[in-house]
């Protein structure tokens, strides 16, 4: 199709890793899909890291579609919008995927109420230097921007210069290493421009010079169709499309630094201390929508998969509609379904309450069936740990999970902190592959939840 | 004749008496010096303890010595009771120091759990597979409905080094005869259910809830639990209800008819006894059981 | 008469303290060394055991007899040099009566100075207590800690010779088991036994 | 809509692996040792492998027993009770007696293994406590070497009689011991190179034919079943040492290839000292950890009394080995935290 | 002075008890000594008279110093064994050597003339049971009785029944069987000078 | 050559071959007590390294200049232990008063050491052993407290590892640190013989 051939295949990676079954067709071709306002949304007023917000409205009020419902002063927030047009019926507590209950504010919907459609077209134009930085960050908190892969970490916060840390290094995270996802596929494939803009106006925020987009080679196309969209840009000189191996947690923007930029950001760091900014791509399409068009971020993108599920695909969702509805929309489940997760299978939160609502950093619905997670590890027994050593060969933090998980169990705090436990970022890997299916992830999980609370309670 | 062999076993004897006696002299001479010159100033607390112990400096404590062990304990009492030759008798006196250090002022602080509902009381979403513990449920969403309640798994019954907590169908019971107030279990408890209580009664009164959800929310997942209808703090204002949930002042608590009755009037029988000699609480369901004596 | 009683009972327990509750080995994990030296055979473990009775026994007395004397300072020292005293006449009598006994236990004999037991016992009852007591209380530990070694020598011996008391007692056919006269017969033998004492008395109470 | 779902903590999918698999891999790993054994050994292997397994099976499931296990039969499924009792069998001598070779497993699953609280928990390689044992309990049992029956054709099909009929036979080892002593004869060792590398040679059951022992570690390679890295340092480590002793004088120390075929040595390269439990978890910690086995070894064949030094050298550094994995500990992928 | 009072006031008690016990060893040692003495005297001529079966008493004759085989010096006894008439009937002499583990002491018994090894007897070793330890047994040291009293061989097979300077080690101990061998060869031949060169044999015929 | 070849062989048989954990079943009690943790356990091993070299050096010393010449011998456990005991104790106040890092690091467990028979133990092989030189007697005293340390390091390490494992309870503590010991025994087996 194009004259020059685009070398798709990734050389690049980090040690460890691991692979597990892609499952990324059932909705890799299925294209994003808005789905009607139901009727009712329950947005959350703590969708993200950092402070929670304050409600700007009460019982009974009614709200636009775009309105600001939620915020506050703090430095690392951002406000929540309203996807819809209805009336505030309460503010109470729901289920939260990460929190188990949090307040959140229930607004019921109004008769008329049209469908938001994803991408309001962009076009390969976009000179961001039509917008100064500050205007870039402003926006971008207006919106409510939160990072999309994940974490949600305000994307104002993340991409706001900072004297102390200066910037080199924009990375464009399109690597979506989880099984079953594909909302990150889609979106480049669909809104590539918008993709591209965003990173423009990104790397225009933050005073970045180089910009690395990192695809994993299991997504030839996107890989084609982002770099063809570049060429027909402006300044795109130093924006480079980078494909990546296939292998999880290759997302993680620390095993993607390291694959791209060969650096180690320092356990316990963050990014920006060896100057550089990860986002997600649905961050920063999101970025490009909120700077051009003024947009919240009220709607994204998420994957319904699952063999479980009878019409998988991508749909385009108001933030706040309950994954039961999502379901719904999507034809049900038709097989016997054992476990609802919000994510994918990697690292994914396996949720309980399905009245749960869908938050900025929900990028996957993924349902398992009885089969899978019977073959999985935690409905077969676990059998002691044979010291095989393959948690600490996939870590790739290099960390040595079994002891630290051992530790946990054993109620030694302090072991498993001389052995870093502060260093693990909960891939999964090591639980993946332990042959003695060993909750290693989970026990670590626990282990850091133990020692942040003995922290807390310390000062008194 | 005896006199000779006498005389002879003093010859072949007195050398060596005499040995022993300058050595014996020496040493005493030495130590007492050593000990007036190369004397440190201790913490008098360890003292006490380290003269409690046996002084044999065996290691079968796992300290390096007496001295080591006193001032580990002194700095965590459940430590307590690893002297082997010391035995029981140490253990006790060591005890008795440590609590002369506690202030003893005030009534015992013993601990309450803040909910009543067993298994079957609770509303469950999901069958959790994940490791056993409180604190690993706790950190995935809605293990169970309620995330505020017990969740069963007893973190805190083997924090208890005491056997003094039980897990009884879902639900961790305090037996308050073997309970010290040492507060292990409030600690390792991670929905801090478990609160310690200065217990100025043998049976404290308390409201076994701690959820903040709204009565709505409340009823539809646990069917004992608060429901904040109020009715208690409309009898007595040692009752007081906030955040949807009502709670009992400990420190004013004094047993008299009022609070029997708002125990009485509570729909969902979550005001109840803890203690020694509690009484069996009231069944919700049968809301207009007799009154106890 | 209930205060006879009751000194009575006192003695039995103090008696039958040291041959369970207490003992030495196995519940206090004191003088650990001789146990395991001394306990290939059942004879040298006898001898062994009767040794540390006596020394237990005199030290006993001597302290208890100078329980009010002592100054706190020179406390154990006094103990140790009157335990090494009796210690060094246990070894010459062995020397003298038991040359066999001797020569096998080695310097283990003189090493009963530095056993814990004997000091723990000059410290935690006979300088606390009347001569009386602290005679029973000797002859409980001691007899405990004689039995102990006695049950660990008679496993070892039967085990690596097929014989007790040097009398053969196995048939012909068995092969002795080299092994647990050596030291790792011992150490297995004794940590298995003390995990067999641990589970039995766990049932107990 | 959904009903019995289940939660838990991530990940929710695994890879279809299991300690079973693992412990099968292995045993497939060791038939062409077990064949070599049976063809040259023919009614000892065939009694002295089953009853090492049975009984090594049956001390677990006492065990288990006796610690009130609620399924006293449910640790036998991870096979790697057979994997002890078979690595075992196959380090004994052929003629040895039946009830030797049930005290051995006996004791190599109940105090090498069970006592430390059963798989995973082990300090010391359970087959190798057991043949320690037996070495130190019935010394002149454990090392009478019978000829293999394609030497002895009188060698019983059947009747497990054995004292009778074995002729026995000094190993190259042994006479490797004697070279060394006498500063000659080496050469005659070296000799016998083709019969250690087929396995027609007195030894152990299992550890005679170096062909069987190598097709079998390389499987368990390629599974990655194991790790390449202890066989490697234990290779190097040996040939080093070995090339030490026939470079300072060829008549009395024998060449590094008859070192490695003869003996335990591979064996012990591929199935003992890779026992994951009892070897350490990092990459440095196992190279220390083979260089450790192969010196150890090789300073007991050349300096120490023994003719053969792989059991010791196994038994010495499992007891080091937790040194060495806190000593090797990993640094976390963005160096140490700076707290 | 009123240090020296403080002194005395503390620690009276220890320095009586010292000078106390003191006495209490040295009498008990004046008492026993002999006894300890005639027990080693005892032993010694028990072992030896097993070797030499005619010999009615023993008498030290030289105390030598031979050269082990590493080159340490070592002091060896010589005992002339002298029978009912009064007549010399054999020599008797210790000595060591290293064995398998530690030390192995021997004594070793020939003929009046130096010319045929009546016996060895072990007066310490600590070779592992069960290998080392069949030194001890008749088996093993019956070989020795007769055996020519110069360069002993060891062999791997042979006839343990007939008596010639080939000594047949016991399987699975030939370390210790060679140690044995060693010790004595090389003890014999210098002892054997040395008498000749002090005239206490003749001068060989 | 050949002293400093006897020396280096006493050195590395006592440390190994005849390490007085192991074989002599020497310093049990602290053996069980304190290896709990690898640094506790290096601490006393250190501690007891230096208690034994000097001990060993003091006792001999006092041997051969005092007692034998004096004819003495009877009263030898009684001043041995004597001097151990006093010069532990002398040494553990000074350093207390003196030097209290080095004294948290390894003093703290010198008192323990009084008790410890590994050290009169050691005192009284030298002279079963009939050591007639000084020099030989200090490498032999300092060999074992390595010795010691060795196998308390590695009894520490190993319990460290186990205190993840499931241990049966009755097993707990003592019996499985003696089990192990007993293992670790057969591994050090394979040293017999080596030097002699
Ligand atoms: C194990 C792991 C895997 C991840 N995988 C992805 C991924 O596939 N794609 C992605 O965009 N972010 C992934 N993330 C999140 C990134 O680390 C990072 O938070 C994100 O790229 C930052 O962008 P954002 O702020 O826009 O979300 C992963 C994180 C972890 C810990
Ligand atoms: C895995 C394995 C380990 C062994 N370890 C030892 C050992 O440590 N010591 C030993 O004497 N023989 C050991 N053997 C036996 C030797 O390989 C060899 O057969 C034997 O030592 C021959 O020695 P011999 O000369 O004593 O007759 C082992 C055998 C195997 C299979
Ligand atoms: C545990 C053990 C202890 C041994 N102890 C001795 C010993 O004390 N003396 C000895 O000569 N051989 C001992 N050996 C045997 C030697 O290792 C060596 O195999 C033997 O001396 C070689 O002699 P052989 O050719 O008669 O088998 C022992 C072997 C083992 C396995
Ligand atoms: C590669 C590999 C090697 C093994 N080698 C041994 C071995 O040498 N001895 C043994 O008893 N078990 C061995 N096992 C089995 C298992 O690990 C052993 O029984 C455990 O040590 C018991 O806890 C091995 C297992 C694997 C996977
Ligand atoms: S992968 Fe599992 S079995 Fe292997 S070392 Fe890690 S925890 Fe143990
Ligand atoms: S979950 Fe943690 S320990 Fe496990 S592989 Fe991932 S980073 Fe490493
Ligand atoms: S942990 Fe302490 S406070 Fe809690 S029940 Fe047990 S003894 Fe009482
Ligand atoms: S009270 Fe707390 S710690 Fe105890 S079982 Fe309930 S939730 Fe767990
Ligand atoms: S008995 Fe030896 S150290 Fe305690």
């Amino acid at each position: 199709m194009l004259n020059m051939k685009i070398n798709t295949k990734g050389r690049f990676t980090f040690p460890g890793g691991t692979h597990p079954p892609q499952s990324k067709d059932l909705t890799a071709e299925s294209k994003i899909q808005p789905v009607p306002v139901g009727k009712q949304v329950a947005v959350m007023l703590s969708q993200h890291i950092g402070a929670v917000c304050q409600p700007l409205v009460r019982q009974g009020n009614m709200v636009q579609a775009g309105q600001k419902i939620g915020d506050c002063d703090a430095f690392v927030c951002a406000p929540v919008h309203s996807p819809i047009t209805g009336k505030v019926k309460e503010i109470a507590l729901r289920s939260h995927a990460v929190l188990g209950r949090s307040l959140a504010i229930v607004i019921d919907a109004y008769a008329y109420n049209p469908t938001k459609r994803p991408c309001p077209g962009f076009k390969d134009d976009l000179d961001e230097n039509n917008y100064s930085a500050e205007q870039i960050c402003n926006a971008v908190r207006q919106a409510g921007i939160v990072g999309m892969g994940g974490a949600g970490f305000p994307t104002r916060v993340k991409i706001e210069p900072n004297p102390r840390l200066p910037k080199e290094t924009l990375i464009i995270n399109g690597c979506e290493c989880e099984p079953y996802i594909t909302s990150d596929y889609r979106i480049m494939l669909e809104w590539t421009n918008q993709i591209i803009a965003g990173t423009k106006l990104a790397r225009k925020a933050s005073g970045c010079s180089k910009v690395f987009i990192g695809i994993e080679d299991n997504k030839p196309e996107a890989i084609e169709v982002m770099n063809t969209a570049l060429k027909t840009h402006a300044n795109n000189d130093d924006i480079k499309v980078v494909p990546v191996r296939t292998k999880y947690p290759q997302g993680g923007e620390r095993q993607l630094i390291k694959a791209i930029l060969k650096k180690d950001v320092p356990t316990g760091g963050i990014p920006p201390m060896i100057g550089v900014v990860a986002l997600n791509v649905a961050t920063v399409a999101a970025i490009a929508e909120a700077v051009v068009f003024d947009s919240p971020l009220t709607h994204r993108v998420v994957t319904v998969t699952g063999e479980a599920i009878a019409n998988p695909g991508n749909f385009y969702v108001p933030i706040g509609t309950s994954v039961e509805e999502l379901i719904e929309f999507c034809g049900g489940v038709t097989q016997k379904s054992a476990k609802v997760i919000l994510g994918g299978p990697m690292m994914g939160i396996a949720i309980a309450d399905l009245k749960t609502p869908i938050t900025k950093t929900t990028n996957a619905v993924t349902v398992l069936t009885k089969k899978q997670i019977g073959r999985a590890k935690f409905a077969r027994r676990q059998t002691p740990c044979i010291r095989c050593g393959r948690c600490l060969e996939v870590c790739p933090e290099n960390l040595n999970p079994t002891k630290i998980a051992h530790a946990v169990k054993n109620n030694l705090l302090d072991v498993a902190e001389n052995y870093y436990i502060s260093g693990c970022m909960e891939c999964g890997c090591c639980s993946y592959v332990c042959p003695a299916n060993i909750e290693l992830t989970g026990y670590i999980k626990t282990g850091k939840i133990f020692l942040a609370e003995q922290k807390k309670k310390k000062p008194e | 004749m005896i006199l000779a062999d006498i005389l002879e076993l003093w010859n072949s004897a007195w050398p060596a008496g005499l040995t022993m006696l300058g050595l014996g002299s020496g040493f005493a001479v030495v130590l007492l010096i050593a000990s007036e010159k190369l004397k440190v100033e201790v913490d008098p607390k360890i003292e006490q303890i380290h003269e409690a112990l046996p002084n044999l400096d065996c290691g079968a404590c796992g300290f390096a010595g007496c001295g080591q062990y006193a001032k580990a304990i002194l700095e965590n009492p459940e430590l307590l009771g690893k002297c082997a030759p010391g035995g029981q008798q140490a253990s006790e006196k060591i005890a008795e120091i440590l609590s002369l250090q506690i202030s003893n002022s005030g009534a015992p602080k013993r601990p309450i759990v803040h909910c009543r509902a067993h298994t079957e009381d609770k509303t469950y979403y999901a069958i959790y597979q994940g490791i056993p513990t409180c604190i690993s449920a706790n950190a995935l969403p809605n293990v169970q409905a309620c995330k505020f309640g017990c969740l069963g798994f007893g973190d805190c019954v083997s924090a208890c080094k005491f056997d003094a907590l039980h897990m009884v169908d879902g639900l961790a019971a305090v037996d308050y005869g073997k309970c010290t107030g040492c507060s292990a279990c409030s600690k390792a408890c991670p929905r801090d259910l478990i609160e310690m209580v200065p217990f100025s009664q043998e049976n404290m009164m308390t409201v076994a809830c701690s959820s903040k959800e709204n009565g709505k929310a409340t009823r539809a997942m646990c069917k004992v639990g608060c429901i904040a209808c109020g009715l208690c703090a409309k009898q007595t204002d040692i009752f007081s209800v906030e955040d949807n949930l009502a709670r009992l002042n400990y420190e004013k608590y004094k047993p008299t008819d009022k609070e029997e009755t708002a125990m009485e009037k509570c729909p969902t029988g979550v005001i109840l006894y803890c203690g020694k000699n509690a009484p069996e609480p009231r069944q919700p369901a049968k809301k207009a059981a007799a009154p106890k004596a | 008469m209930a205060n006879e009683a009751d000194t009575a009972g006192r003695y039995k327990q103090t008696l039958l303290a040291g041959l369970w509750r207490e003992n030495p080995v196995f519940r206090l994990l004191l003088g650990m060394c001789p146990t395991l030296a001394v306990t290939a055979a059942l004879k040298p473990a006898l001898t062994m055991g009767l040794c540390v009775i006596f020394v237990m026994l005199c030290s006993n007395i001597v302290v208890s007899l100078m329980r009010n004397l002592l100054k706190p300072h020179l406390r154990i020292l006094m103990f140790t040099l009157t335990i090494a005293t009796f210690v060094t006449i246990a070894d010459l009598f062995l020397k003298a009566f038991q040359p066999r006994m001797s020569e096998i236990l080695g310097p283990y004999v003189p090493l009963i100075i530095v056993n814990c037991i004997i000091i723990c016992r000059a410290e935690a009852c006979a300088s606390k207590n009347a001569l009386s007591l602290s005679i029973i209380d000797a002859l409980g530990m001691g007899v405990g800690f004689t039995l102990t070694l006695c049950v660990l020598a008679g496993i070892r011996e039967i085990l690596s010779t097929g014989a007790i008391w040097e009398v053969a007692i196995l048939p012909a056919g068995f092969v002795p088991w080299a092994a647990m006269r050596m030291p790792v017969g011992a150490f297995i033998t004794l940590g298995l036994l003390l995990g067999l004492v641990n589970a039995a008395s766990k049932k107990k109470t | 809509m959904l009903k019995n779902i289940t939660v838990s903590c991530a990940p929710h999918i695994s890879q279809p692996l299991s300690t079973r698999r693992v412990m099968v891999d292995v045993i497939i790993g060791l038939v062409p040792a077990i064949v070599a054994a049976g063809y040259y050994f023919r009614i000892y292997a065939l009694i002295l492998i089953p009853t090492c397994v049975i009984s090594a099976v049956a001390t677990e499931w006492l065990c288990n027993l006796i610690r009130k296990k609620p399924n006293p039969l449910e640790s036998l499924g991870d096979f790697s009770a057979v994997v002890t009792g078979i690595i075992l069998a196959l380090s004994l001598p052929p003629g040895l007696p039946i009830w030797t070779a049930v005290i051995g497993s006996a004791f190599a699953i109940a105090v090498g293994k069970m006592v430390f609280g059963g798989l995973g928990a082990n300090i010391f390689n359970p087959a190798m406590v057991g043949r320690a044992f037996l070495t130190a309990c019935f010394g002149v049992l454990m090392t009478t070497w019978t000829v293999p029956a394609t030497i002895d054709t009188t060698m019983p099909k059947i009747a497990a009689d054995n004292k009778v009929h074995a002729r026995t036979q000094a190993t190259p080892l042994a006479w490797s011991k004697q070279a060394i002593k006498t500063k000659k004869g080496a050469h005659a060792v070296n000799a016998q190179f083709k019969s250690t590398f087929t396995g027609e040679i007195g030894g152990c059951l299992g550890e005679t034919s170096a062909l069987a022992l190598f097709i079998g570690g390389l499987y368990l390679i390629v599974k990655r079943t194991i790790n390449p890295h202890i066989p490697l340092a234990v290779l190097i480590s040996t040939v080093v040492f070995a090339n030490i002793g026939s470079m300072i004088n060829p008549n009395a120390y024998i060449r590094p290839m008859s070192h490695l075929c003869s003996g335990g040595m591979l064996l012990c390269v591929f199935f003992i000292a890779t026992d994951p439990v009892t070897a350490p978890l990092t990459i440095k910690g196992m190279w220390i950890f083979g260089i450790g086995v192969g010196t150890i070894t090789m300073l007991i064949r050349i300096v120490g009394e023994y003719p053969e030094g792989v059991m010791y050298a196994i038994l010495l550094m499992n007891a080091v080995t937790p040194l060495i994995d806190r000593f090797c500990k990993l640094v976390p992928a963005g160096g140490e935290p700076n707290v | 002075m009123s240090k020296i009072k403080h002194f005395v006031r503390q620690s009276w008690l220890l320095i009586v008890a010292s000078f106390c016990f003191g006495l209490l060893i040295a009498i008990a040692n004046a008492a026993w000594s002999p006894i300890i003495e005639q027990n080693k005297i005892d032993k010694l001529n028990s072992l030896m008279s097993g070797l030499l079966s005619k010999a009615q008493r023993f008498e030290m004759e030289a105390e030598l110093e031979i050269k082990s085989a590493k080159g340490k010096k070592v002091k060896s006894n010589i005992y002339k064994a002298i029978s009912d008439a009064n007549t010399c009937v054999g020599w008797a002499f210790n000595c060591e050597g290293p064995g398998f583990q530690d030390k192995i002491e021997l004594v070793v018994a020939v003929d009046k003339d130096f010319e045929r090894i009546t016996g060895f007897s072990v007066l310490a070793s600590n070779e592992t049971p069960g290998f080392g330890d069949k030194i001890k047994l008749p088996y093993y040291r019956n070989q020795f009785e007769g055996a020519p009293a110069e360069k002993l061989q060891l062999v791997k097979t042979g006839d343990v029944e007939k008596i010639d300077s080939e000594i047949v080690a016991i399987s699975g101990a030939t370390v210790s069987s060679e140690a044995v061998v060693e010790i004595i060869n090389n003890s014999i031949i210098q002892i054997k000078d040395q008498m000749k060169g002090k005239g206490l044999i003749g001068n060989g015929k | 050559m050949d002293t400093l070849n006897i020396l280096l062989m006493g050195f590395i048989s006592i440390v190994i071959v005849n390490n007085l954990v192991l074989t002599k079943f020497l310093g049990i009690c602290p053996y069980l007590g304190v290896s709990g943790r690898i640094d506790m356990a290096f601490g006393m091993g250190m501690a007891v390294t230096f208690v034994v070299t000097l001990s060993g050096t003091l006792t001999w010393l006092i041997d051969h200049l005092i007692l034998m010449p004096m004819g003495l011998e009877v009263t030898r456990y009684v001043c041995f232990i004597l001097v151990i005991a006093g010069a532990v104790q002398l040494v553990e106040m000074y350093l207390r008063k003196f030097f209290p890092t080095l004294y948290e690091s390894f003093g703290i467990f010198l008192p323990l050491i009084t008790t410890n028979c590994a050290i009169l133990g050691l005192c009284l092989f030298i002279n079963l052993w009939g050591i007639d030189n000084l020099l030989e007697a200090v490498v032999l005293s300092f060999g074992a407290g390595i010795g010691f340390t060795m196998a308390i390091c590695i009894m520490a390490g190993i319990r460290e590892n186990l205190n993840l494992a499931d241990v049966p309870e009755c097993l707990k503590g003592a019996p499985i640190t003696l089990i192990t010991a007993g293992l670790l025994t057969l591994g050090f087996m394979g040293f017999a013989g080596m030097i002699r």
